[in-house]
């Protein structure tokens, strides 16, 4: 097997050059690489474009970079949980594109897929149709939608082996395996990094092969956006 | 006039046996807590799983486990995990039986508006556009009237649209109605203590009142 | 959960109509639905059209099938294991349409993800690219392909719980997991069949929405096509 | 001449450390037996494998782990298993870093014939049409000429092609050549015995021989 294993975020995310297309995992703040988004606050690297389905809140996740303002443009499915985020779009600081939340998987899957374009059916007659390519099949109307890739991916998942592979936990999968396959380059973070042969190759979520860099992450908030709890 | 919960209430006698329903946020969520023990559903989570259960005890409480509205859950035995794209490939390809989600507007050939306000809010979409396209059946938890007292239920809706032609049934405060293609909304039942009038009045669309409407009946 | 469990292949596939569409997993032998293409056999179902990646061999697999002359048309990528397949072919008895395998595997994923149309690059400038429309996306060209859905999609599986949960084993996975997404009414036969709440929620490969039936199946032979021993 | 494990031992020089590699039915299957001990390589099996090991021992023997050629085989540690249509994902979308596969003819710009034979054969393209369209690099495994002793490096393939403009390299009975887009086949190496004389031939593309060309060294 092939050894990706780095430092430690800072390591990681070296050489990740301003005005750089980033994919981010996570939904809300669940499943977020921490550590890199600490590491790219502290490298100073500015003018991102960030692809993440969320942009986190206004002191976590990405609503730290958005602070900074570190990020040029965002592009999402949905962005309501940050009030810095709403600030800097309304006053026309910040970029942001907005996709239906099944188009922004399915763009990042077939990114590390090799397919260009698909159609479906989200937004078909909606503000995300307009100056898009429609077409008919089976009596349905569908938009033609294209495929989203990065210049890095930053993924975490709960174990992962120092070839890479990568096992998620929960609902903190998310976005990440699809994110994991779109990356040039594809950073991922793990709460435990096993040694090659520890992992059960049934079930493995994402193979190493998506993967360049990995590196046990430290000191994992997970914070939590709404806690829930029944009496 | 119904609550949320009233609204919660009544949206879960819609429910059948054997479904697998998708939840919104809000008041969507809330019908899980009123669907009958002898009803056998799973309620999917767009952001990837298939079996949620009710929220935690306090000491249960796990980071790695929530809902599309970020709220903290648990999962019922037999519960799936997957990715983002998994999730909307089964919503997309009519797995998922009935969809329940809340709306700002519904126009009366059944669309719905429900994700922006413009020079507003910008909330974004989230999963809402890839689940209306898809549902064979879809349910809106809604107010009959914005706080001002103008009607939500309209003839065009007007602001930017989340899907065309897909809703098919509406709880609101007031009534239940369906949306009828070619009719408009077609009166079905009345909240308890709200008229026929009422609703008329309350609704700027064309509405179908056939015969004596019933008032609902909520446990 | 909702119990999906039937007695046996015979209760599985008993409304499995003439002319029906199938979809039928497994890589060679490996990973085939043996009990129900043996119900299938003993039904004596006909005119069939069978979406399989191979054709089983002359006296096992789907090759039993073409046998007792059940099928009408096979849409497979590879079909060189079978000599009566080819002779019902050249004779003309047999329809049959090619597909390379990744178009295939990706037709039938976007069968199950509700996509009706994607674009790929294998197959350009060949045979396969006949009447296809082609369109070219950053200096590549590639075909437009559409989905395939079935009426009904027989996979196999390892374990599985009454809901239809599924977990595969090895390479034995191959195209059951977009078969099972696949069918307007997905079967699923498995090695060993648990209660609700015996498999991992994090290790489930087909979650169990996409399975309408689910039985325990009898008597696996698992042949082997090519024993390749190391000495 | 080379016979089949000399065109396996030869191709095993490209191979470098850190590639994933993707092994076609035949000769190239014979690859992974000469890469030297010292280079670490994944091997991919699209039928869902990353990780390929040896050959089992009679009593490892696993029905449930095969390759793309049908054969049993072992998994290194640290391999992963996955879907078919995860597979030809990783090959689209340039994953794999190099791809060995047989022809039966390839033309002297590139392209390839390996998957029928109009009236006598059809055993249909498997996953290679797949994997030419999308490989950075692939080498192709052959034997210079038919039994009847008929070039199978043409000006143009006569038989259905797999894919387009694909072949990089190729390391026949006779040669290691390289194809030159716009020039055609490029004379690199001799195998052992083999004259530059030989090997033109044995070509009916455009060769390219350029000064003198050495005879290549197998271990």
């Amino acid at each position: 097997m092939i050894n990706k294993r780095v430092l430690n975020a800072d390591e990681a995310v070296r050489d990740i050059p301003d005005h750089a297309t980033l994919m981010l995992g996570g939904f809300g703040l669940c499943g977020i690489p921490e550590n890199c988004i600490a590491a790219l606050l502290k490298k100073g690297v500015k003018g991102l474009t960030c692809i993440s389905n969320n942009a986190g809140v206004d002191d976590f996740g990405i609503g730290l970079l958005l602070k900074t303002r570190q990020v040029k443009k965002m592009i999402s499915s949905y962005v309501g949980e940050n009030a810095e985020f709403e600030r800097q779009l309304l006053s026309g600081e910040l970029e942001v594109e907005l996709i239906p939340q099944g188009t922004l998987a399915e763009r990042v899957r077939t990114g590390g897929a090799g397919i260009p374009a698909f159609f479906t059916p989200a937004g078909v007659g909606t503000e995300v149709a307009v100056g898009k390519e429609t077409r008919e099949f089976d009596g349905k109307t569908y938009l033609m939608e294209s495929w989203l890739r990065s210049d890095f991916s930053l993924v975490k998942a709960w174990k992962g082996d120092t070839s890479g592979n990568l096992i998620y936990r929960g609902t903190a999968r998310n976005f990440n395996p699809m994110m994991a396959t779109a990356g040039k380059i594809t950073i991922a973070e793990v709460e435990e990094l096993v040694p090659v042969g520890s992992l059960d190759p049934n079930e493995i979520h994402t193979p190493g092969i998506y993967v360049h860099r990995i590196f046990q992450g430290v000191g994992y908030e997970k914070r939590i956006e709404q806690r829930t709890i029944s009496k | 006039m119904l609550d949320k919960i009233g609204i919660a209430k009544r949206i879960a006698q819609e429910v059948r046996d054997g479904m697998y329903i998708n939840l919104g946020i809000g008041i969507p969520t809330l019908v899980a807590n009123y669907i009958p023990k002898n009803i056998n559903v799973v309620l999917q989570s767009e952001n990837g799983l298939l079996g949620i259960g009710p929220f935690p005890k306090d000491d249960q409480v796990d980071a790695d486990l929530i809902n599309a509205g970020k709220q903290t859950i648990t999962m019922m035995p037999g519960s799936a995990l997957f990715s983002s794209a998994e999730s909307f490939g089964m919503i997309r390809s009519g797995k998922v039986d009935l969809t329940i989600l809340g709306a700002m507007e519904v126009s009366e050939n059944g669309d719905i508006a429900n994700w922006k306000v413009p020079g507003k809010m910008v909330k974004g979409m989230g999963g809402a556009m890839d689940l209306v396209a898809s549902a064979k059946h879809i349910i809106v938890a809604m107010q009959h009237c914005s706080k001002e007292g103008a009607s939500k239920l309209l003839k065009n809706c007007s602001l930017p649209i989340t899907g065309l032609r897909c809703v098919k049934r509406i709880v609101s405060d007031m009534a239940v109605l369906d949306v009828v293609p070619g009719v408009g909304f077609k009166l079905l039942e009345r909240a308890p203590g709200v008229s026929t009038e009422e609703i008329k009045n309350a609704t700027e669309g064309k509405l179908l009142i056939d015969g004596n409407i019933p008032e609902m009946t909520l446990n």
